[in-house]
């Protein structure tokens, strides 16, 4: 029994402190504000503390730590992208993921299941196989695996789907893939950039940003004026919302992406199982609810309604894969809000005005890329310059058309 | 689901309908700089409020154009490319 | 012991109908209509389940479907909740979740570890050290989770249903069935819809009046008597989506229902009060109480405690006593006690009541499986028990009756807001969205004719709100009767909540989270109620939360020393009860597409491959020849002979009009003004960003007629595209996708031209129908689009005909090719025959990013043309040095071939990837087409290739095409 | 060289039909099933439901600017709004589709369409003759609201009499042209030939589990 556990028991009154305070109020001024108490606001706070010594910050979050799409998405972890440039990023982040319980001291159930990408067609085993070729060659376990190789790992799947689609011809796998939970990967770097000195501000809604001259001077809130030369935004699906306080133009358009969990079952999914063409994607939670996504919504929305559609469609989808889980029943669906690029690539660093950073673009892919982004943008910030992983990503590559391709032969992210 | 009204085949609900993403204008080809006519190919109003965006009734093949709030999902209008430009 | 009462009027069970069923391996006998739960309480069974954490012993709890506690397995379906499924002949439930049968479960020490086991304490342990964490982790798994899923289950694909009405009311209760007599009098289309089997609501079992049968009776009559009224009893109402779009769920079908507007009368949901056990075997809600009474005859216990913090409580009490039930007290948590005549009553019964005073534990039996007492204890000034003045009370039940909050999942879905109302100390709807209504105790509306009265004004106000959307203008509807306000006491108490210093006393059953647990939540910094719900898992549960997010809500409040509205709730999200998938997914339809030869395929019990919707021949195997020896062999008889494809899945497109050349101009690279009448031109379309998107054939019929083919699966996206542009040029021409409405086959090789000779008057001479040239005339009497295409490098013609002559013009082919030896060849042979004449097919050879130069088809593009889509952009992408290009490469015979999309690997980088391959093509030795770094494009140059394994292949990159560089044969 | 006759016009479920032991009759250039051996028979089906393939018979599609004036010509009765409808004088049915664009199917062994047809020879103009090959299902008796309402989101009751609506039945495009005739209610369904197996097939299903049937087509319009 780990001895955490027994200090609990042992000690009447409950031993654990506050995981953050929640200041009185807003400093009149600070090095650098960060909106969006997201993980990856609250991830480059704590990477600004702990890597730059930038600890007069604050992170202002609108609603509460983790409402947006930390606590939304369906929390994979994977780093098996089609460009080199995405590889090298997200190979990057699964690594920290993977020590990322020991450097917050708190258990974020990071699981480590293997994730297949199921191929329906010879066009799509072929994308599947361009990207296992790159991630071999960055160095990444990751390969094409064959109908039988699928049957072995996940007997209850059905290859044929059902008979009236294409059936099941390979898979990409990438025994890297992980999930978490996702609501802790916000609360500890919350605490670890707290316990740095890092300001969290919840219920602070940012109403403008003050420009002198092009450049940053401070951003308006609903709790009052803070004067601030440096602002990341963080805040993938209210980006657009940021950017046109400032008339910073830029490709992004935001979409719903639903989810739905369902009945906790006993262990027997160990796989995080994708299929584009069934746009589906599902995975057991450690709870052993189901957690099941699928592709966007199929217009713009910035708004997180559910849709009956969704869950019929899904429901069939999950039955054609696995056709045992007739009885199984689905507890609740929600949805999320995914800033989406032409190019399903981020939007990362520096941009035309001085001072002002983004931090977006993150489509259905932002959670795996959390420690990563924490960790380049605050280098960003420090420097006020790219981080190389994520020079690539900059908002300047669309006027040069110089998109980084991980659209690839066209598929679903997850 | 959503209904939609498409100025032809009226009252219809959203899965026969296909988004076409926001009514855009083309700058002239010619005279558009490098960095405006990317700006136009990329670039696209995607905060929230109104937006004026295309819509296609998939199965009668009629595209018009909506004139949507995109925080509520509410169709204020619908018309078709034209027939909006009149009232503004 | 059988615990089954006289027969009573209105009971839902079917004496006449007695149902053997097996609950743990123990076989017991119940009455058609009882429920799972029933039946066993109706044996004197109690340990009806096993909670999800600490593995405590659960009894019935709600009876209304909430008691997620009480689950099981049938042998097909897991996770049935005991207290909804009904008894079946030869029904055989197990307990899920334990492990050796709920009597002894051997996770029950789990609830020793409780004091080990704080809130969020996994978030607190086990990653260290990470190696062991997996193991942890697979423990954890094992011992969470409810039921196991059954392998062999296999989905019914029941019909899914579309409805329509003016007016949904949710709820047969009495508001419900007044506002839709009021709403279906006034000539609306109302569908009332219940989840439980019978109407009635709480009319059926709450208020214990002798007079309700008779007047449940005449509410159902009216209903009955007024034509445009249909009643789904059995159908709950699982969600609201956008314009009342609202997901209706029975026990076979998902009803898909449009409603003009949407009233809610579904009630309220009985709270708990939480206390020292308050979760044991005995321990039940009053409506459960009063449900096992008066729904299906059962005496709930011998000797009762009642917990009462309102009228309903004293209701509770008198069915109780009317039962036999020897009621030992009544503990009012109001100091002033109940107003009402019922309190005369309660005490003309004998029964004591306490006022001021509250449960402060149950007394569990042994093991736990039954309560022996309850502790009754004088509340303090601030509301707490005092335990040091305890009285002990022997009792086999405690019946809560401490408050209540609306069933209105589906108000908020819909956009509707609550406010805590202090008048009834309870959430109430404040916001109603347009077309949204509520009525009776979902609305905040208690005493019966008040509620019957607010399903009457809400029943107007629905129609005459839809009245005025008809008449066009959207305004307001006239206001209906005033708004009617609850009186008297409120029916719910602010605060049932009593603290204890053990851990026993229970919040949330589905997560077994105490009281104790949300202090410390709070202590942490999960102060806000969502945050809270997060760590916690309150309401996250099987039952969301109907039972706990309110008491959650409330001690929050206390912690934050904030009002309940200032705390917030958490929002609800569908469904209602939770849904099996086979419900959602229903039947599932998957079109298909075929074309007109599809039959004459089957015939040839051909290979069919999937292409988008369509099926296409993928090759026609022979008896004894590999796939690969039959796609050979298919080619090479199109080189030798001439071979015959079905490529009738090709879109098919008329571009008509004065302006027909000067749109195929905008949308295609190429020129086509100056083409001539009856010749054909290759076609090349780029989205804006200048990536290649689309190819196809260009055939000009006359000036102001085209004929043109596109991709198959690109077709129907581009064919809407081009109708977009056409709009926004404001061009005069007429667009029309005739891909379903022809039959297109492919007539290739050196006896093509013989073989069709015989078939049509036109004249097929090279002279009068050259390569590149289109005519219309006839082929086996039908009237047919000939067109002389190369696709595959063969002297050839694509005949297009209407599709319901498709298959006579095809067998009319094959027979006049039988001396040529005609044989059909399917996709894959196409492929292989284009990759040697090196055209790319656009998807697999492009990708999503590949411009005409990288393509090098850059001749596709027609010089100094003022503008065609993508032109612009490709001035910028130019001005980049070009990144790769699409070359050849041959490959000699022996070495180990890569396949498709395999990486060029050069000086230890990327440098390529192979496109398309053909291991043995008719000439002889491999190809392949790739994309190379320009540096490698040269003809001669090496390239290496990386393996699966590893090691590499090496290929020479070569000039395309392959095959007939001249293409003489194809002239 | 011998010229063959114009062959039959085939409809896209011929051999599914024939699977159930069709007896076909050529009317008017199509191969229409007039016959089913099972006691599949009209009589019943205004009480449950029927199905029934009018797929084969003559079309046309004619478009642009003079397409209308066009067929005033040739003494056609031409609908005024876009959806409407008028019935041909071979028992057939013309549809307006658009602004400038129209849609003719003739009557079972109707010559007027085929006649038509031939007059475009000799056209000038704006006027674009477009192939039309749409199947066409009719599905009739006091059920087939029931077969709607399982494949389709619209609400049938609220539809005007033969005027045509594009929507989608089982997951396919269609047009839909409500013609109920002394009080049988009646549906014609036209769609895609490529999509017509799938959607016959399923059709099929459905009806049969109503308690309906196959029927074989009658004379002239239902």
């Amino acid at each position: 029994m780990p001895h955490r556990l027994l200090k609990f028991a042992l000690r009447k009154d409950h031993p654990e402190p506050r995981m953050f305070r929640a200041p009185a109020r807003l400093e009149d001024e600070y090095d650098a504000v960060i909106i969006g108490g997201g993980g990856h606001g609250l991830a480059a706070a704590y990477h600004l503390a702990k890597d730059h010594g930038i600890t007069n910050v604050a992170v202002l979050e609108k609603g509460y730590l983790g409402g947006g799409g930390t606590g939304r998405n369906t929390a994979i972890i994977r780093s098996n992208y089609l460009t080199p440039e995405g590889v090298n990023f997200y190979q990057a982040s699964v690594e920290l993921f993977q020590d990322l319980s020991r450097e917050l001291d708190l258990n974020l159930f990071y699981s480590e299941r293997g994730h297949f990408t199921l191929a329906h067609s010879p066009a799509s085993l072929r994308t599947q196989r361009w990207r296992a070729e790159v991630n071999k060659h960055l160095g990444i376990e990751s390969e094409v695996v064959g109908p039988e190789f699928i049957q072995k790992t996940v007997p209850e799947i059905d290859l044929r789907v059902g008979g009236h689609q294409a059936p099941i011809c390979g898979a990409l796998y990438h025994p890297p893939g992980a999930i978490a939970r996702h609501d802790a990967v916000a609360w500890g770097y919350a605490r670890g950039a707290d316990r740095k000195g890092v300001e969290i501000h919840q219920q602070t809604a940012v109403t403008g940003i003050e420009l002198r001259d092009g450049e940053v001077a401070g951003v308006h809130t609903d709790k009052g004026f803070v004067k601030t030369r440096k602002v990341l935004s963080a805040v993938a699906g209210w980006t657009t919302h940021i950017t046109a306080m400032i008339g910073l133009r830029t490709p992004l358009v935001i979409h719903p992406l639903q989810a739905l969990v369902t009945e906790p079952l006993k262990p027997w999914l160990n796989s995080i199982v994708v299929s584009a063409s069934l746009h589906l994607y599902v995975s057991q939670s450690s709870r052993g609810e189901l957690v099941a996504g699928a592709s966007l919504d199929p217009y713009e929305l910035i708004s997180m309604r559910s849709t009956l559609d969704f869950a019929e469609q899904l429901g069939g989808h999950l039955l054609d894969l696995f056709p045992c889980l007739g009885d199984v029943k689905v507890l609740r669906q929600w949805a999320g809000l995914c800033d989406m690029t032409p190019d399903f690539s981020p939007i990362m660093g520096t941009t035309p005005i001085k001072g002002f950073y983004i931090d977006a673009g993150w489509g259905t892919w932002g959670f795996k890329a959390t420690p990563i982004c924490g960790k380049t943008m605050a280098y960003t910030l420090a420097h006020d310059r790219d981080h190389e992983l994520i020079a690539p990503f900059n908002l300047s590559r669309f006027g040069r058309f110089e998109l980084v391709g991980e659209k690839g032969a066209a598929s679903v992210g997850h | 689901m959503k209904i939609i009204h498409c100025p032809i085949n009226g009252p219809r609900p959203l899965q026969e309908f296909r988004f076409g993403g926001e009514l855009r204008t083309m700058p002239d080809p010619a005279a558009a700089s490098d960095a405006e006519w990317a700006d136009y190919v990329f670039n696209r109003r995607g905060e929230p409020g109104v937006k004026r965006e295309w819509w296609c009734h998939v199965p009668s093949g009629t595209w018009f154009i909506a004139e949507r709030d995109n925080r509520t999902d509410e169709f204020l209008r619908t018309f078709l490319h034209g027939a909006g430009r009149a009232d503004g | 012991m059988d615990r089954r009462l006289p027969p009573r009027p209105g009971e839902w069970i079917d004496r006449g109908r007695s149902v053997e069923f097996r609950f743990e391996g123990r076989t017991y006998r119940g009455f058609a209509g009882d429920v799972l739960a029933s039946a066993l309480w109706a044996s004197d069974v109690r340990l009806l389940g096993r909670s999800f954490k600490y593995h405590r012993p659960r009894g019935l709890y709600s009876l209304a479907g909430h008691d997620a506690n009480v689950m099981v397995e049938d042998g097909r379906r897991t996770n049935l909740r005991g207290d909804l499924l009904p008894i079946v002949p030869g029904l055989d439930a197990r307990s899920v979740n334990t492990a050796g049968g709920l009597e002894r479960d051997r996770l029950r020490f789990m609830e020793w570890f409780g004091r080990f086991l704080p809130v969020g304490f996994y978030y607190k342990a086990f990653h260290t050290p990470r190696l062991l964490f997996p193991f942890y982790e697979n423990n954890m798994r094992k011992i969470a989770g409810l039921g196991r899923i059954n392998p062999a289950n296999t989905p019914d694909d029941s019909p899914k249903d579309y409805a329509f009405c003016d007016l949904l009311v949710v709820g047969a209760g009495p508001a419900g069935l007044a506002a839709a007599i009021a709403a279906g009098e006034s000539g609306l289309r109302v569908l009332l819809v219940d989840e439980r089997p019978r109407p009635g609501g709480s009319l059926a079992w709450q208020t214990g009046d002798s007079a309700n049968g008779p007047r449940l009776e005449g509410l159902l009559a009216r209903v009955r008597a007024c034509g445009n009224i249909e009643l789904r009893c059995g159908t709950q109402a699982g969600g609201w989506y956008a314009d009342h779009w609202i997901a209706l769920f029975d026990d076979r079908r998902l009803t898909k229902l449009r409603a003009r507007a949407t009233l809610v009368a579904a009630g309220c949901f009985e709270q708990p009060a939480v206390f020292r056990n308050n979760d044991l075997p005995g321990v039940m809600l009053g409506s459960a109480a009063q449900r096992l009474i008066h729904l299906y005859a059962v005496k709930p216990f011998d000797r009762a405690v009642v917990l009462a913090a309102n009228g309903d409580g004293y209701r509770v009490a008198l069915d109780l006593h009317a039962a036999g039930v020897d009621v030992a007290a009544v503990a009012d948590l109001r100091r002033e006690g109940e107003p009402t005549e019922l309190a005369r009553q309660v005490a003309e019964a004998g029964i004591p009541v306490h006022h001021g005073h509250g449960v402060g534990a149950a007394i569990p039996g042994a093991g736990k499986k039954r309560i022996r007492g309850a502790t009754l204890c004088p509340l303090d000034s601030a509301g707490n028990p005092r335990t040091d003045r305890a009285q002990r009370v022997e009792c086999d039940g405690i019946a809560m009756s401490v408050g209540w909050t609306p069933n209105g999942g589906l108000i908020s879905q819909a956009g509707g807001r609550f406010v805590y109302a202090e008048n009834v100390e309870q959430l109430v709807p404040s916001i109603l969205p347009k077309g949204v209504f509520a009525a009776g105790r979902a609305n905040g509306v208690f005493d019966l004719d008040d509620r019957i009265a607010d399903g009457t004004r809400a029943g107007l106000a629905a129609a005459a709100h839809l009245a005025c959307t008809d008449s066009s203008t959207n305004g307001t509807p006239p206001a209906g009767p005033e708004r009617i306000v609850h009186r008297g006491p409120p029916p719910s108490h602010p605060f049932p909540i009593f603290a204890d210093k053990g851990k026993k006393n229970f919040v949330d059953l589905d997560e077994d989270l105490h009281l104790a647990d949300f202090a410390n939540a709070h202590q942490e910094g999960y102060d806000n109620v969502e945050l809270l719900k997060r760590f916690t898992t309150v309401g996250m549960g099987p039952s969301q939360g109907k039972l706990s997010n309110v008491n959650a809500v409330r001690i929050l409040a206390r912690l934050n020393g904030a009002s309940i509205n200032d705390t917030g709730t958490t929002t609800s999200r569908p469904f209602h009860q939770p849904v099996s998938l086979e419900l959602l997914a229903g039947r599932r339809f998957h079109p298909l597409r075929r074309t007109p030869i599809d039959p004459w395929h089957a015939r040839m019990s051909a290979v069919m491959m999937h292409v988008g919707d369509w099926l296409r021949p993928e090759y026609y195997p022979r008896e004894g020849r590999s796939r690969d020896v039959c796609i050979h062999d298919e080619a090479a008889n199109v080189r030798r002979n001439v071979g015959l494809i079905d490529v009738g899945t090709l879109g098919k497109l008329r571009i008509d009009g004065p302006d027909a050349a000067a749109f195929l101009e905008r949308i295609y690279t190429g020129r086509f003004g100056k083409q001539a009448v009856g010749s054909l031109r290759y076609g090349l379309a780029c989205d804006e960003t200048g990536v290649i998107i689309e190819d196809g054939i260009i055939a000009r019929l006359a000036d102001d007629r085209f004929y043109v083919s596109a991709t198959t699966s690109g077709v129907a996206e581009f064919f809407r595209e081009m109708q977009r542009w056409a709009l926004i040029w404001g061009m005069d021409v007429r667009l029309s996708n005739s891909t379903g409405q022809l039959a297109a086959m492919n007539v290739a090789g050196p006896h093509s031209r013989e073989a069709l000779h015989e078939l049509t008057q036109t004249d097929l001479s090279p002279e009068a129908f050259p390569y590149l040239g289109v005519r219309e005339g006839t082929v086996a009497g039908a009237p047919a689009i000939l067109l002389r295409v190369g696709f595959v490098g063969e002297l050839g013609y694509e005949v297009h005909v209407p599709a319901s002559y498709g298959l006579h013009v095809w067998q009319s082919l094959v027979g006049a090719g039988e001396r040529f030896s005609i044989q059909p060849f399917g996709v894959e042979a196409q492929r292989l025959l284009r990759l040697e004449k090196g055209h790319l097919i656009v998807g697999q050879d492009t990708d999503a990013l590949t411009t005409p130069d990288e393509a090098d088809v850059a001749w596709a593009i027609g010089k100094g043309k003022p503008f065609f889509v993508g032109m612009r952009s490709l001035e910028i992408v130019r001005k980049r040095p070009l990144s790769r290009r699409l070359v050849g490469l041959t490959f000699a015979n022996g070495t180990p071939l890569p396949e498709e999309c395999h990486l060029i690997i050069a000086e230890g980088e990327i440098a390529g990837r192979i496109t398309s391959i053909a291991p043995n093509s008719t000439l002889g030795h491999p190809i392949a087409m790739a994309f190379v770094r320009p540096d490698l494009a040269e003809p001669g140059t090496a390239v290496r290739i990386r393996l699966d394994d590893g090691t590499f292949s090496e290929g020479r990159v070569a000039k395309l095409p392959f095959y007939d560089p001249e293409s003489a044969r194809q002239r | 060289m011998t010229m063959p006759e114009t062959p039959p016009r085939r409809s896209p479920i011929h051999d599914l039909l024939e699977a159930r032991g069709a007896e076909f009759r050529v009317v008017g250039g199509v191969a229409l099933a007039v016959r089913f051996p099972t006691a599949e028979n009209h009589a019943d089906v205004p009480k449950s439901v029927g199905l029934c393939d009018q797929s084969g018979l003559p079309k046309l599609g004619l478009k642009g600017r003079d397409a209308e004036s066009w067929l005033a010509n040739q003494r056609v009765d031409v609908p005024a709004a876009i959806y409407d409808s008028r019935p041909l004088p071979d028992g057939g049915v013309i549809v307006r589709f658009g602004t400038d664009e129209f849609f003719l199917e003739g009557g079972v062994g109707g010559e007027f369409v085929p006649a038509l047809a031939a007059e475009l020879e000799s056209r000038s103009g704006h006027l674009y003759d477009i192939h039309r090959e749409e199947a066409a299902f009719v599905l009739l008796g006091s059920r087939v609201g029931e077969v709607l309402s399982q494949t389709c989101a619209l609400d049938f009751r609220a539809l005007p009499p033969r005027r045509v609506v594009f929507t989608r039945v089982a997951g396919v495009s269609c047009g839909i042209f409500p013609d109920s005739a002394d009080n049988v209610p009646s549906y014609r369904i036209w769609v895609d030939y490529a999509s017509a197996p799938y959607l016959w097939e399923t059709l099929v299903e459905i009806v049969e589990s109503l308690g309906g049937s196959v029927v074989p087509s009658p004379r002239g319009r239902v």
